[in-house]
């Protein structure tokens, strides 16, 4: 029954990280509390990064470019024999879904901490799931259940708008969304051309686009004893081009009949395949509450620490206890979720610039805490942002009695957050929690693009406080330059400046 | 102060009456505007007369000129101000996925120059105004920081 | 039902906050969450701290000495009338228990987010306090109910060691040991001359001296329409010289049995006084778990932290709102507290010289966080401490399924958690964390004095590791002094110090 | 590197052999020791011989001296090591809240000379040796600062 107590000694002696960011922070903190010696991986652009210095050890796995370090199986699996790790935890994304990557750990004799290699391989053919699904009785959107070949009427009986999708796709890549029947033909050659380049595989099946629709998916956490917890539903609406923005727990257009069906849905998928570890099966829930299979990832979720603070269960410590062969206590198979939790991702993108990647040197990083706030970062001050690597600076979480005091939590948290040198969505997230449709918990996955307009535009009071700032802090500087004492200093800054200056001469 | 010009991206602007800058650190340049009974944290960046407003997340540019400042700056405009060729630069560091024009290529305002990839995404860099490519200094799979030249255009 | 939808409008529009640190950001954030315009004051001292940037607006109230600051009742309801304010917020210490206070308050229209003046009156006498527990059945440490007189046989009769105790003190202040009869006499000279110079009152009473005991109290939420909540127990044990460092919830020593009894005599002790509020009772636990009642604060505690992380109860907000006349709603009236949370404070002083104050310039402020890691903190890097103020510079506290796993979290969040500049005590708890008796929950109020020497001795692994620290940084830097680019630099740090440098010139 | 001698809190140490420092911010001295497998946190703070490593959460003071600075300290030692007069400095910062000795007075070593209160506190300096009181420099009531000299013994 508890969490750390009824072992003798910890799973694993040392697990390496094939990760990097704050995911890779994340599992080094689950590793500091299990009693293992965490080791992290860093490509030449990373030697001096966050993951870096929170772990035991690092070990180079190559140049800066993914495909040479964080995206090599035998880098990772070189620097897991280095070490002298038992175990390789892939966080999410890049090697977390390979399944000759799952294949190629448990032939070196580790373990992965993730599930069989079949199971990767199974669910990563979007198609094979979604047939996997319908035979499980889950309702799936209505479409294809095979390939899309040149039988265009066949498609087209689907209903516009439809989307067609890359069997080798997820995670919101391949997809692309055609609007009338006369553009399909086109549509369809693009969209496999594009599968063949991104995934080697120009397999491609059609979707009727569900809109008004909500993204809502199920936490699972499986071992390898048969037991299987469903630790609640999160909503991924709020999204812009398939990428998730904010994460909520309960979803507010959840109601007790519909979760009921979501967790048996969700079971039911996870019966299809041989599965243990965290896992997420996601759903699209139309208006009127009908819900229909999307994917399984049986991976790390990005917005798992929501589900952790409203169960109270730590999902990525189980993660790696479950590998080492652990059985789930009930605690886990019957949890008591409570409150209410959000999720904001704190993006290096321009949301005034249609979210454009920013890079640049990260001059201030001040990140909210106090009661029921998180925070889960992969930079801190003075970090230069480079653009190889995900956007994803830091998620700010928070959780509070119900979902009103979770969005006046957020206000809050949001307003104590300062960064400075590198444009960030920031700002778009604090516009969000004043939304009405937000307050009310009354959004889709159209939200951004009807709402947030591509180039936001600066309103004139904004203008005119940028420039009093500007002014003022050119006419506290003297004429000549750089800062020293003015004649009427405002509080006892200028001492600050002062005493740094001694203290570095 | 009346005697700075502000400039809030490329538009004047006149500067709020009832506010002031409260400064908490002048080595980040975060402080607080005042105005009234409410605060509002901000961070200024930058020197001179070109400086970087983060005010509620975004960042502003704002250019603040003393009338010295400014009666230079347009005696240098005047001088560059014969039509001479102009550079395209990355509007965003990334990987060079695909370059759409060679030299000698007459390419239309708006035409599709090159394709940069940033985190996942492509984004087109396109042409600012039509004329003759007379030079194109990347090739796919470079990489490149924003304000790098990519090509001249005549 | 709800903490924030079933109100209108919010409790207060301007509420001041008579105090300053952690306690004055922790109030100011439930004032932001519940859209009151939170409004500080501050001495002379403080015109640049983190509570006063934090707020709407400040109020100076004086010199920076606390008697004609903090603890001027003046001066506060000058700020209060200034500023508009409709309620104060007390904090703890300073004017918290204050009865001529809370009087002026009410006498001034505005509204005391605490008790009534009659009850701070009549339980800050705590010989009164005693009698009162007494006659509503509660158990009281065995001693005088009556002040002690020139009989030293009646108070010789309670047994030794004993101890003195000034009827106007409490928290840990106006006390004093004697362990025979032969120093009874002048003990009792010198603590009523204490009192009377401490608290302008020499009445004492005597208590036999229980030991081992642990310091167990039970947190309460009371409205004005007499509901009573009931939060749970936190146990306070380790302590040094009465002054708390680490507290948690719930109470390794306490069975279901002893918490109904200490709830129960919670509530009795509460029933004899006019109470709306946070309160907290104290107990004194012996080794056969019989509890004595100590005192009861009708204050916000230092360490009510815990409880909120185990409940999920906003007690700040709850008190804001429940003197604002709002009816506590039945979730906390029957609270459902989960896992296990422990709170260490980290002060400004030197464990290896017998916990004295310490000053300084703040260099370093690296303070954890992730899953389950709450800070509260007072100051932030380059904050520079003075000594006329409390030595508490944060709060860390953490929450997990289970104690140990607590402890583990505890553990991994004092890692990561790095100051510079100013000894404090975070050496002392990172080594409390490893002790067999913390650990397995073993410790009594005597913990500290018999297991932490009062100069601990820097052992030599410790000399070495230090030597290696300061050489490896002198052959880093040029011979001629200030750092610039070594030959063989390691990482990219030094880059880093050019980037700054280039930042400020 | 062995050019350098060591004192840590007065004791002459050996450096741990097979530790090296890897600076993380050489502004605030934040770095860490590496040895073998495991990394251990630490601030290396202060200038030029005199040193303050923060390890483990405890501040320790580390002389470290090259052969020069050695010998250096060792001249001016010797031209200073006539027994004159010695001052008695604050041990902490804080309130003056009683003197207990004026000039002429003859204390013994260990005497009380001043209170200072700090965070509710009384903390008692004592006299380093005995000796007689020739110049006291603080009254009751008024606030000192860590070193500062508050009285001189002969």
């Amino acid at each position: 029954m508890s969490l750390h107590t009824d072992r003798p000694r910890p799973p694993f002696e040392r697990l390496l990280i094939a990760n990097r960011g704050e995911i890779a922070v994340r599992v080094i903190r689950a590793c500091r509390e299990l009693g293992i010696s965490p080791i992290a991986v860093h490509s030449d652009a990373d030697v001096d990064a966050i993951h870096v210095r929170q772990a035991d050890a690092s070990q180079r796995i190559g140049p800066p470019s993914p495909a040479e370090s964080y995206l090599s199986i035998e880098a990772i699996l070189e620097a897991a024999h280095r070490s002298g790790a038992q175990a390789i935890h892939p966080g999410y994304g890049f090697l977390s879904e390979n399944a000759d990557f799952a294949r190629a750990v448990a032939d070196a004799g580790l373990t992965f901490v993730g599930p069989p290699a079949e199971t990767l391989a199974s669910l990563g053919n979007k198609l094979a799931a979604r047939r996997g699904a319908e035979s499980a009785g889950v309702p799936i959107v209505p479409g294809t259940t095979v390939a899309v070949d040149d039988d265009l009427d066949g498609v087209a009986a689907i209903g516009f708008p439809l989307m067609l999708k890359a069997a080798a796709g997820g995670g919101g890549r391949g997809m692309r969304r055609v609007d009338a029947e006369d553009g399909l033909g086109e549509a369809l050659v693009a969209a496999r051309r594009e599968a063949v380049s991104a995934f080697g595989d120009g397999t491609v099946y059609a979707e009727r686009l569900l809109a008004p629709a909500r993204h809502v998916e199920v936490q699972l956490l499986g071992d390898r004893h048969g037991n299987l917890a469903v630790l609640g539903e999160r909503d991924c609406s709020v999204q812009r081009r398939h990428q998730k923005l904010v994460e909520e727990t309960p979803s507010p257009a959840v109601d007790l009949e519909t979760r009921a069906a979501l967790f048996d849905s969700a079971r039911r998928v996870a019966g299809t395949v041989d599965f243990h570890n965290a896992a997420t099966v996601e759903f699209l829930l139309d208006a009127e509450r009908r819900h229909y299979f999307l994917e399984m990832n049986t991976r790390l979720q990005v917005e798992h620490g929501v589900t952790e603070m409203a169960t109270g269960v730590d999902i990525v410590a189980w993660q790696i206890r479950v590998a080492a062969g652990d059985t789930l206590p009930d605690a886990i198979l019957q949890p008591e979720p409570r409150g209410h939790a959000i999720e904001v991702r704190l993006y290096a993108e321009d949301p005034y610039a249609d979210f454009r990647p920013s890079a640049g040197h990260l001059t201030v990083w001040r990140l909210p805490d106090g009661p029921g706030v998180r925070v889960d970062a992969g930079v801190e001050a003075d970090t230069v942002l480079r653009s190889e690597y995900d956007p994803l600076l830091a998620k700010l979480m928070v959780h509070a009695e119900d979902r009103p005091a979770a969005v006046d939590r957020l206000r809050r948290a949001l307003d104590e957050t300062l960064i400075g040198g590198v444009q960030t969505d920031a700002g778009f997230l604090r516009w969000l929690v004043d939304r009405p449709e937000f307050i009310e918990g009354a959004y889709d996955t159209g939200f951004i693009a009807e709402h947030w307009p591509a180039g936001q535009r600066l309103g004139p009071e904004e203008a005119s406080l940028a420039a009093a700032a500007a002014i003022g802090m050119r006419a506290m500087e003297p004429a000549t330059g750089g800062p020293s004492q003015p004649a009427a200093a405002e509080g006892s800054a200028w001492g600050r400046t002062a005493r740094l200056e001694a203290r570095r001469g | 102060m009346s005697d700075f010009e502000v400039q809030v991206e490329g538009q004047p602007v006149e500067a709020a009456p009832d506010v002031r800058l409260l400064l908490d650190d002048p080595v980040t340049g975060v402080g607080r505007l005042i105005r009234g009974d409410t605060a509002i944290a901000v961070i200024v960046e930058g020197s001179g007369s070109d400086r970087v407003v983060t005010l509620r997340g975004r960042r502003i540019a704002v250019s603040v000129r003393s009338w010295r400042e400014r009666i230079l700056a347009e005696a240098e405009r005047a001088a560059a101000s014969h039509a001479g060729p102009i550079a395209v630069t990355a509007t965003l560091p990334g990987l060079v996925v695909a370059v759409g024009a060679t030299v000698g290529d007459e390419v239309e305002e708006g035409a599709s120059l090159v394709t940069i990839e940033a985190m996942k995404m492509q984004n087109e860099v396109r042409a600012p105004r039509a004329g003759r490519v007379i030079e194109v200094s990347v090739e796919p799979g470079q990489t490149v920081a924003t304000g790098a030249a990519m090509l001249r255009l005549e």
